[in-house]
């Protein structure tokens, strides 16, 4: 872990170092208003861009924040195969996983993983 | 709700799934209802939206082996892969040259006749009729009486290339010619006066003459 | 001027016509239907699956055979282990010996002759603290040791 | 001799750091030529020899250039978020299995699944604080997008973890001496191409810079440095999904040249499918990853899963 | 369809034969490293500056004309050090190389030919060619 950190803070330095770099080398520079403007085609921004987005971007990431959560509990089923009793552990990661897949079925069947209405 | 429900994999087959079409057929069968063809079959039109799929078992499995296994993303692929294999068409430029029409209209230049002498009477013909009045001509008389330009400017920035000056040239002195290698690093060196058109015509003329002689027929 | 005598020819269609412009989609031969690619795709899978299955087989023996290896060989590295602890032990007492050589009445292993643990047998292996087990050893030694887990 | 490990290990981090971007440098230059190529034209060819030195000259121009900061953008997140992508996709090659002193993951599957679902947020946060209304656009859709097809991709790892019983990756090639598991689940190892084509962004789906409606997606506003890390970072993940790609379905790490020409082949697979394929469409990529590949490889984790348990 | 084609024998000919004509291992890299290209042809001709033009219709029309700019340009070759006699040949508008056609005009007021001076000193800066309309009044100097 100690290690992992080390090498961590190595390639946060050397990424850090690249874009400093960047800064430093950048050749043109003269300061324009127009050059520092969102970009939008030629014209000013009409609305701000921290506007509330689609509605489904948000349901989608709920759905996933579901799935993942049900990965994250899959997960441990590979290494507790050596530890707890094998009908169990048959029993329980065959189970869970077939409950995921009806569950996913049933979503689909109330139409919640529509993109469009 | 049955559990047949919750299974059914979509609403769309659910609708159209076997024990609600029994019910809907009880429903509509009474008399002289016309029952709705779909895709509609009638003569002398053709249906063109999508239709729905045929759902034999054998049309199904071969949709599906499609989709599953890639076959037809597989056949794009070996186009392009194809593809690769091809002679590229890329010509290697300042040593390969595309081809060019005698007509092609280029940098312009100023034409003398054979004598040496200039063509140009300043008639001013070319500085009336350019569209983007890119001509500057200003004229006086020379000392042997005739009449010939002082100031010949051609901004070359404001020229569209239409070639009309040298159409409307009576003696062909103004001419675009073949070149199209003339770009610059400043805007300064693309406002051509005179004594640069002439130049470009003394450079020039061997291809100039032979552009005008290989279209004499036509002008 | 010579040039305009010359005959110069129209363009115009070849003689017959054009040919007929194939405007028909002609779809791609399949090679195989579903059904086969289906089948060959269930046969490949049951081979690959047998495969697999004797791979399998041949990784659990492999394990069997590694396990036993290291069972086999572990009390000989126990036996190294214990051997390396009791030399340095040694060496710990040889030095301590060179070291208090010209100290009058000092005995090694024992406070002017005066046991440290009165209650113990005499025979008893009295197991050095981590710092004095590296006392007469060099420091690089207790560093590689202390720090072994910048390793991982 | 402990002190030789670590420096070891050092001299690795570096040797590795260094090949990833030359590396990544020269697949911009093979992608450009292949492209090229299925196009029937030349790719660059005249920096150098014969073009070889392309990628070196992007790069000083990409690094030279002027960095610009939009008005009113949160400056430090701008700032920041495309260091933090080029740092995780460095820190995903440390699961590389390596010839000499690296770190050996017991977990590594589980480091990869850490560090790509970080690299949402980076994409998320460069979408965002970079102030304009494609970047927003083309950052929202490249996070739904990726998150989708995260949980397929983890799904069809799972199914290939199942087989394998292990977290490690090097165990993939243990398991592999027979047979390769692209024959035993190959509509998985499809669906697993593009899964990862979607999670990296690229071409079918590459909807976080549709060109013509946002015209260049999150990345909009940066420019110079910026764009170059978000660019090596990008280019670095695809390197390593293919490698990934390898590992997971032909044949695994086998310390051997024709490891690397395999990985070489399965990238030169993803810029085969940029010159083939054109975009999808977005409702249908969330169909595909919702309604087709979220239940196929849930299917396949329960086959699999029962074959497993058939031979435990 | 020959044996020799079907093994692409004769594109391994075409290869050998582009590598003798340009000089061998060293001189073909030198080429590659200066053209990006290495192809064999017919020398049609030399211009007065030193520049190569070949000819080979194995290639496909469009390529099948080129030039080899003079050794000494080295890698300042620019498009437009190809002279105007030359011009056309090269570009396919003619198939009368300038050596052979009679009925190009020399006169003795043409000029020599010059490449694009763009950047260098010997630029083209542009200048009023008339009188000014306004002079200034100059006063006499007390004698």
């Amino acid at each position: 872990m100690i290690l992992l950190t080390n090498i961590f803070i190595i390639i946060m330095l050397i990424s850090n170092i690249m874009m400093f770099l960047s800064i430093i080398l950048s050749k043109k520079s003269f300061m324009d208003r127009e050059k520092c403007s969102p970009f939008e085609c030629g014209f000013d921004p009409k609305s701000s861009a921290r506007i509330p987005f689609s509605l489904h971007f948000f349901l989608i990431t709920v759905i996933f924040l579901i799935f993942d959560v049900e990965i994250a509990l899959i997960f441990p089923i590979i290494p507790l195969y050596k530890l707890v009793n094998f009908i169990f552990w048959t029993k329980i990661s065959f189970f869970f996983i077939l409950i995921l897949l009806i569950g996913l079925y049933h979503e689909w069947n109330q139409n919640m993983l529509n993109w469009t209405n | 709700m049955s559990l047949a429900k919750i299974f059914s994999v979509s609403s769309r087959v659910r609708a159209t799934g076997a024990s609600s079409l029994v019910a809907r057929h009880a429903q509509y069968s009474t008399e002289g209802k016309v029952e709705k063809v779909y895709p509609p079959n009638i003569p002398g039109y053709k249906y063109v939206n999508a239709e729905d799929p045929n759902m034999s078992m054998k049309e199904m499995s071969n949709r599906a082996a499609q989709t599953l296994f890639w076959t037809e993303l597989a056949r794009g692929f070996a186009v392009t892969l194809a593809h690769i294999f091809k002679e590229p068409a890329t010509i290697n430029y300042p040593f390969e040259k595309g081809p060019l029409s005698p007509r092609f209209r280029g940098e312009h230049a100023l034409r003398r006749y054979p004598s040496g002498e200039e063509r140009c009477i300043a008639c001013k013909l070319c500085e009336a009729i350019c569209p983007a009045q890119a001509i500057t001509i200003e004229a006086e008389e020379r000392k042997d009486g005739s009449r010939r330009t002082t100031r010949y400017d051609i901004d070359m920035t404001k020229c569209i290339y239409c070639g009309f000056c040298q159409e409307a040239c009576p003696v062909d002195a103004i001419v675009e010619g073949p070149n199209f290698e003339f770009s610059t690093e400043t805007h300064e060196e693309l406002l051509y006066n005179k004594e640069k058109l002439l130049s470009n015509g003394d450079k020039w003329e061997s291809e100039i003459a032979t552009n005008i002689r290989a279209d004499h027929l036509y002008r | 001027m010579e040039a305009c005598q010359v005959a110069r020819k129209q363009d115009l269609p070849p003689p017959g016509g054009y040919k007929p412009i194939p405007y028909k989609r002609v779809p791609a031969k399949t090679l195989f239907s579903g059904y086969t690619m289906f089948a060959g795709y269930f046969g490949i899978t049951a081979f690959a699956m047998y495969l697999y299955s004797l791979n399998y087989k041949q990784i659990l023996r492999d394990q069997i055979e590694m396990r036993s290896a290291k069972m086999a060989i572990y009390p000989m590295l126990l036996a190294e282990r214990d051997r390396a602890y009791l030399k340095q032990l040694r060496k710990n007492r040889d030095a301590e010996a060179e070291l208090m050589k010209d100290v009058p009445g000092w005995e090694v292993g024992t406070y002017y002759g005066e046991k440290v643990y009165k209650l113990l047998p005499p025979d008893t292996l009295v197991e050095p603290i981590f710092h004095e087990y590296y006392a007469h050893s060099r420091s690089w030694e207790w560093f590689q040791r202390a720090y072994l887990k910048l390793r991982s | 001799m402990f002190m030789n490990d670590i420096y070891m290990i050092f001299l690795g981090l570096l040797i590795l750091i260094i090949g990833i971007l030359v590396g990544v440098a020269y697949l911009t230059l093979l992608e450009r030529k292949v492209l090229g190529y299925i196009q029937i034209r030349k790719g660059p060819n005249k920096v150098g020899f014969m073009g070889i030195l392309q990628p070196f000259s992007d790069a000083i121009k990409l690094f030279t250039k002027e960095q610009t900061y939009p008005n009113f953008s949160n400056y430090l997140s701008y700032y920041f978020s495309p260091i933090l992508s080029f740092i995780l996709s460095l820190m995903i090659w440390l699961l590389i299995p390596y010839y000499f002193n690296m770190i050996s993951f017991n977990l590594g599957i589980l480091f990869f699944l850490c560090c790509t679902s970080l690299g949402v947020y980076t994409v998320m946060v460069a979408g965002w604080s970079s102030n304009s209304n494609y970047a927003l656009l083309g950052g929202l859709r490249a996070v739904a997008q990726t998150i989708s097809y995260e949980v397929s991709l983890a799904l069809i790892l799972m199914s290939s973890i199942i087989m394998i019983m292990d977290f490690n990756l090097m165990m993939f090639f243990v398991y592999q001496n027979y047979v390769w598991f692209i024959i035993l689940m190959f509509p998985l190892s499809l669906c697993w191409m593009s899964s990862s084509l979607a999670e990296t962004n690229r071409t079918p789906f590459d909807f976080a810079e549709g060109e013509s409606e946002l015209v260049s997606g999150f990345n909009i506003e940066y420019s110079s440095g910026g764009f170059a890390l978000i660019f090596l970072a990008e280019y670095s993940s695809i390197l390593f999904m293919s490698l990934l790609f390898i590992l997971m379905y032909m044949g695994g790490f086998s310390l051997s040249i024709i490891f690397y020409l395999k990985l070489v082949f399965i990238f030169f697979l993803f810029i085969w499918v940029r010159g083939t394929l054109p975009r999808y469409r977005y409702d249908k990529l969330m169909y595909l990853a919702w309604k087709s590949y979220l239940p196929i490889s849930l299917n396949f984790l329960l086959f699999f899963l029962g074959f497993k348990i058939l031979l435990l | 369809m020959s044996l020799g084609k079907i093994l692409a024998l004769d594109k391994l000919t075409n290869f050998f034969n582009a590598l003798r004509q340009n000089g061998g291992i060293k001189g073909s890299l030198y080429k590659l490293y200066r053209q990006d290209e290495l192809k064999d042809g017919k020398l049609v001709g030399e211009d007065k500056y030193g520049n190569k033009y070949y000819e080979n219709a194995r290639y496909f029309y469009g390529r099948n004309r080129w030039v080899e700019y003079n050794d000494k340009v080295y890698l300042n070759y620019d498009g437009s050090q190809v002279p105007a006699e030359w011009f056309g040949w090269l570009h396919y508008k003619t198939d009368l190389p300038p050596h052979q056609d009679p009925s190009r005009p020399k006169y003795k007021w043409m000029a020599d030919f010059t490449e694009n001076m763009s950047g260098t000193t010997g630029q083209y800066v542009p200048y009023s060619t008339t009188r000014s309309k306004v002079e200034p009044w100059v006063p006499k100097k007390a004698a």
